[in-house]
């Protein structure tokens, strides 16, 4: 019987199959849920619905997602719905061509799509004139009765293409759109075109994420396979990494002079990596200091940080059978505020002057205040982030710097279970992959296609 | 061995020798020349050519108090500039904390030159969503703004009869320390093909380069030492015409010395960056000679 | 300012409050002392509080209290109950209730992560290294093109022999610094000399971003050297 | 119970949030909002951990009068005063709280800031030698940049502002990526190795 991918592992470890059944089952009940009660969460819990469109503030102008080489649609939605201004007298006959209006996709249902393609036009024909109009639904209670307010969204073209695309935004969903086109000649304008339908609705499936979702299986796929291997206990090969001697030295030292050692493990949240990172490398310090008897100091910016910090402490203190050492106040938080904990940190390197401090974590541009203070007091000082910017003040600062993805390596190989060195070969396998994907981009950016391109587009 | 110790100078004494080569420079006026750079000048002339076009000058106000300081003398100096030549300044903000900003470089500049509200330069005060209002512009201003920031209905205000959208804006100029001056490129640009130009913090500066390479980006002011190099480039052309002394001599000494030192704001700044910056290099200079000294000391010793 | 312009000191009390602040932080360049233990603590006294009551009139007054109690939403009991189940910190025999809390969180921003990492530091990184795009997102020019070379040719020059190298000294150095960091493969042969031409563009890179940074660093250093003599002492 | 049920929680929440991704649906936007709102409201209570920490960290060392116990008042009088002002008098523009955190926390925080300008020149002082041709790079780009950030940069070498901008335009920027293509991939191995249970450490300890 060949074992399942998350088999009982013998050492009584928990079997993941239970729970990925009850995470397909919720699953299938909450999107449904949501998908009956719109108005109910609309109204009550929400905040207005035109938090929609604030939620994209000054984020790049959303393209539309048309990968057609034909001309981009204008993406164009007007301000204020205003009354439409009576057309003058019409003259020319109605505009013959192929209008065509339908939902725009992968939306949430306040827009249309409108393609216009006209084909006889008269000699002095100057331009197109589109007119959409929607009877928003009377709002507020049913009982007080409020006039619909009909909203007229109105748009004029140049006569200089075989086919005209426009998104129009900032409609009620499911209500009604009528559209239609008139010519224009100069100021005449003519008979409007046959009226077409469209109803706005929103979407389920957003098409132009699937490029995301197809990369994000690739790295699931090589992950479980690498997490399987590492499980059936093959041998995987990970270089040595050079900043694990000095993690250990740096403890040693410290050990040697009888002084005490500073984790500094970031100041981000519990659920950035850099964090995540750092706690697994804080297990294995901590056990080496509760070996030697060497106090251990580990200030926190991140309440919860600090929860976790401090169970991770207290049980590598009982593993090595040194709970009496255990002392409860050297794990502490300081404050949230960035310089304030930066202060703080400065004054009990200051102070206490450890033999060696780690920064290891995610920093800001606090990091040279408290990593210079610490070359001051001469310290070893081993740093490891994956905030890039950051990386040079470490650099210059400390004796080590363990350099964005080095962070997780140390983590890995310092980490307890054995599983986290096959998630590491994943990670290698996965950056062939961008390699390739980077040389193949390179090869069909010079014969010309845009196609790779445009699979990576950010989608909207 | 005298060399050892360049190797190791006390760390005080690095402090004490960079904390005065910054107060040195403020307190002594010291005045540095300034060189001028090809894409702050061609903001400058892109104003100059729309003297007496009637067109006016759209300026985007997007920071907030924690960029001012770059920010602000680069938004004054231009519209110093605008109003010297008598061309219609249009102030908009997209960002909530803009409006201060904004109230304070239109008040300051025009009390300076006496340009009145509403018929030399109008601030039409805070709107967004920011995109609609890119877009919007290319339309009506009007429709845009319904009034200006000090609730006057903007239908009634006779500049705007004759600005109505970016046809009759000579440049659009978006001052901000966000990523907003990507978008004026990317709507006002491209769409409307409208020039724009760009004042920005130093720090983001580097991420607008390629757009001065493709000029979509008319020109570009990077943190102060860009607001430094419009404020010279301004004086030049006041000292020229004489419209400068003209002006300070028609104010009360108080208020000719206040707004003397105001348009002098980046330049103060940029004094003390560039002894600063000579004095880092100059310890990493004498670091190294001691370093390379000994080092070849020792190995021939 | 209050006071009258000429006098030779600030008389604003406030002001005079953060210019010993100022003050109290620099000192500790000299060393530490009792002023920059004071400024110290009192920091992290006032920053806590200032946590504290700016979370009360932002989170609890509007979500909680009358969100849940006035309004009787009852969506919003979840997240209390959650978060109540922190208290069991402080009951050492319990602490482990409160993984219930850490997981939703834990839970809620790993999902919200994955996709928006693999967009901005996958998509668009990759996509830059061969494919210049403009910031809409449109393509601009592929990063290498042989028009660039035949425009080297054409008229040779420091600036058109850059221009030309630029697409390829990119692709190398991205991939170099890659394989850098690989860690499946003992850094041995042609994966040694990847790595040194990858230690070189780290080490220009780095140099060049702290050199960047001066200048930012240095003017909020002049910023506060103004406010001490400008504003405090009116010497400027 | 200790285990399990937590790990079924992140795991549940992450593919949720993972599928809210795909579904541009309005309910699918709400529903990202509302759990954001959730998020918040657990957050503050943290606060109070965090709290309670430091009260009895600086309360114990007030009550063993351990020297320097007299700075532990300081920050037990300015936290309750700074959140009595804030509670009690309100938060808004011009109240004595926006006050104190104009003149007592802004001024703290930006001094703090500003004391990177002086670190900044001792670390270049110590560190940009010329000690291996790692140490030489780091120096000759970290000069060539700063010099071509001043005016009077250019005046030492004409084009030492344009050297500049192609330093930062192409190794610099190579780097970068380089380096966050590898930091991207971290991150998502880790953020998938705890939706699916593989990464426990932030339960804390022995699991």
């Amino acid at each position: 019987m060949t074992r399942t991918l998350f088999s009982q592992q013998p050492s009584g470890g928990f079997t993941a199959q239970p729970l990925l059944w009850s995470v397909i089952l919720v699953l299938a009940l909450a999107t449904p849920l949501y998908a009956e009660a719109p108005a109910a969460t609309d109204s009550s819990a929400a905040p207005p619905a035109s938090a929609g469109s604030a939620a994209s503030p000054a984020s790049p102008p959303p393209a539309a997602p048309d990968t057609s080489a034909r001309q981009p649609a204008l993406r164009y939605s007007s301000v204020t719905p205003e009354a439409a201004a009576p057309p003058p007298m019409p003259l020319l006959p109605p505009p013959t061509g192929i209008l065509s209006a339908e939902d725009a996709p992968n939306d949430a249902g306040k827009a249309i799509l409108v393609t216009w393609r006209p084909q006889s036009a008269p000699d002095d024909l100057t331009g197109y004139r589109l007119r959409a109009e929607q009877l928003k639904p009377a709002a507020g209670k049913a009982n007080e009765e409020k006039p619909a307010t009909p909203y007229v969204f109105e748009h004029s073209w140049p006569a200089n293409q075989e086919e005209y695309r426009i998104v129009i935004e900032k409609l009620v969903p499911g209500v009604a759109v009528n559209v239609s086109v008139q010519a224009v000649a100069g100021d005449r304008y003519s008979e409007p075109s046959p009226v077409q339908i469209a109803v706005p609705k929103g979407n389920w499936f957003h098409t132009g994420k699937i490029p995301v979702g197809l990369a994000l299986a690739v790295f699931i796929g090589f992950l479980l396979i690498f997490v399987q291997k590492s499980r059936s206990g093959a041998k995987l090969f990970v270089r040595k990494i050079a900043g694990l001697e000095a993690v250990e030295d740096a403890v040693g030292r410290a050990t040697e002079m009888g002084r005490s050692i500073l984790y500094v493990p970031g100041l981000s949240s519990i659920s950035d990596v850099a964090t995540i990172a750092s706690l697994s490398i804080l297990a294995p310090v901590a056990r080496k200091a509760a070996t030697y008897a060497t106090k251990l100091i580990v200030p926190n910016r991140d309440p919860i940080v600090f929860t976790v910090a401090r169970e991770v402490v207290k049980t590598s203190f009982n593993q090595v059978g040194r709970p009496d050492l255990y002392d409860d106040n050297s794990v502490f938080f300081i404050t949230d505020s960035q310089f304030g904990f930066a202060a703080a940190v400065d004054g009990i390197i200051v102070r206490e002057r450890p033999a060696t401090n780690f920064f290891l974590g995610m920093f800001w541009a606090e990091s040279l205040v408290m990593a210079e203070t610490g070359a001051a007091t001469g310290a070893i000082q081993i740093a490891g982030t994956d905030a890039v910017n950051q990386i040079p003040f470490f650099i210059v600062s400390c004796d080590y710097t363990l350099m964005g993805e080095e962070l997780y390596a140390a983590s890995a190989y310092l980490g307890t279970e054995p599983i986290l060195l096959g998630t590491l070969k994943a990670q290698d396998a996965v950056k062939l992959l961008i390699l390739g994907v980077i040389i193949l981009g390179v090869v069909t950016s010079l014969v010309g296609s845009t196609a790779l391109f445009d699979i990576l587009r950010p989608p909207q | 061995m005298k060399l050892k110790a360049l190797l190791n100078i006390d760390r005080r004494i690095i402090y004490l020798i960079m904390l005065l080569s910054v107060i040195i420079p403020l307190v002594a006026k010291l005045d540095l020349p300034t060189k001028v750079t090809s894409e702050v000048e061609s903001i400058f002339n892109a104003i100059e050519a729309l003297q007496g076009t009637g067109k006016a000058v759209l300026i985007s106000i997007d920071y907030d108090p924690s960029t001012a300081p770059e920010l602000h003398p680069m938004s004054k100096a231009v519209m110093r500039h605008a109003m010297l030549r008598r061309i219609p300044v249009l102030g908009i903000t997209l960002l909530p904390q803009g409006i201060g900003m904004g109230v304070d470089a239109l008040g300051t500049t025009a009390r300076e030159y006496g340009a009145k509200s509403l018929e030399d330069y109008v601030f039409l005060g805070f709107q967004t969503p920011p995109l609609s209002v890119m877009l919007g512009l290319g339309e009506d201003i009007r429709r845009v703004f319904p009034e200006t920031y000090d609730k006057v209905p903007t239908d009634t205000i006779p500049l705007l009869e004759r600005i109505k959208n970016y046809d009759d804006i000579g440049l659009t100029i978006s001052i901000s320390g966000t990523s907003i001056p990507m978008s004026w490129v990317a709507t006002a640009g491209t769409r409307f093909n409208q020039p724009v130009a760009a004042g920005v913090t130093a720090v983001s500066a580097a991420d607008l380069y390629p757009f001065l390479q493709t000029n979509q980006l008319v020109g570009m002011m990077g943190g102060v030492k860009g607001g430094a190099e419009y404020e010279e480039l301004l004086d030049r052309l006041e000292a020229r015409l004489g419209t400068a002394e003209q002006r300070f001599a028609a104010m009360t000494a108080e208020d000719a010395a206040m707004y003397k030192t105001d348009r002098y704001m980046a330049r103060q700044i940029m004094n003390p960056q560039s002894i600063a910056h000579l004095t880092i290099i100059a310890f990493v200079l004498l670091g190294n000679v001691g370093y390379l000294l000994t080092e070849r000391g020792r190995k021939r010793g | 300012m209050t006071a009258s312009a000429t006098a030779w000191i600030s008389t604003d009390l406030w002001v005079w409050v953060a210019a010993i602040m100022t003050l109290a932080i620099f000192s500790f360049l000299y060393r530490d002392n009792p002023l920059y233990k004071f400024a110290e603590h009192l920091f992290v006294g006032v920053s806590v509080g200032y946590a504290i009551a700016v979370s009360w009139d932002r989170v609890f007054l509007p979500k909680i209290w009358t969100g849940l109690v006035l309004h009787r939403q009852w969506s919003m009991l979840p997240p209390v109950i959650l978060g109540l189940l922190y208290i069991s910190f402080f009951f050492p025999r319990y602490t482990w209730i409160a993984r219930y809390p850490i997981s939703f969180m834990m839970g809620f921003s790993a999902g919200v992560a994955l996709p928006l990492t693999v967009v901005t530091d996958i998509f668009i990184q990759t996509r830059g290294t061969f494919y210049e795009s403009n910031a809409a997102g449109d393509p601009l020019a592929p990063i290498i093109s042989v028009a660039k070379f035949q425009e080297f040719a054409a008229h040779p020059g420091v600036l058109s022999a850059l221009n030309a190298l630029y697409g390829p000294l990119l692709l190398l150095g991205v991939v170099c610094v890659m394989l850098f960091f690989y860690f499946s493969h003992e850094q041995k042969g042609p994966l040694k000399v990847a790595g040194m031409v990858g230690m070189v563009y780290l080490m220009i890179g780095f140099g060049a971003s702290f050199g960047y940074t001066v200048m930012a660093r240095l003017s909020l250093l002049i910023g506060r050297i103004q406010f001490l003599l400008g504003e405090w002492l009116r010497v400027l | 119970m200790k285990t399990t049920i937590p790990l079924a929680i992140t795991a549940i929440m992450g593919v949720i949030m993972f599928v809210q991704y795909f579904v541009p649906h309005q309910s699918s936007e709400n529903f990202y909002f509302f759990m954001l709102d959730w998020t918040r409201v657990i957050g503050i209570f943290a606060l109070l951990i965090g709290l309670s920490s430091l009260i009895r960290l600086h309360g114990q060392k007030i009550k063993r009068q351990v020297p320097g116990w007299g700075y532990s008042i300081v920050v037990i009088v300015s936290l309750i005063s700074m959140a009595c002002v804030g509670l009690f008098d309100g938060v808004q523009e011009g109240s004595l709280f926006m006050k104190l955190y104009l003149y007592l926390m802004a001024p703290l925080q930006s001094t703090m800031f500003a004391l990177l300008a002086f670190y900044i020149t001792s670390a270049a002082y110590r560190a940009f030698r010329a000690r291996s041709w790692q140490a030489t790079l780091l120096l000759i780009s970290g000069v060539i940049v700063m010099l071509g950030r001043i005016p009077l940069g250019d005046m030492i070498w004409s084009n030492m502002s344009e050297t500049t901008r192609w330093i930062m335009i192409l190794p610099t920027t190579a780097a970068m990526r380089g380096i966050r293509l590898g930091v991207g991939l971290g991150m998502i191995a880790t953020s998938l190795k705890i939706v699916l249970g593989i990464e426990r450490s932030y339960l804390g300890g022995r699991v």
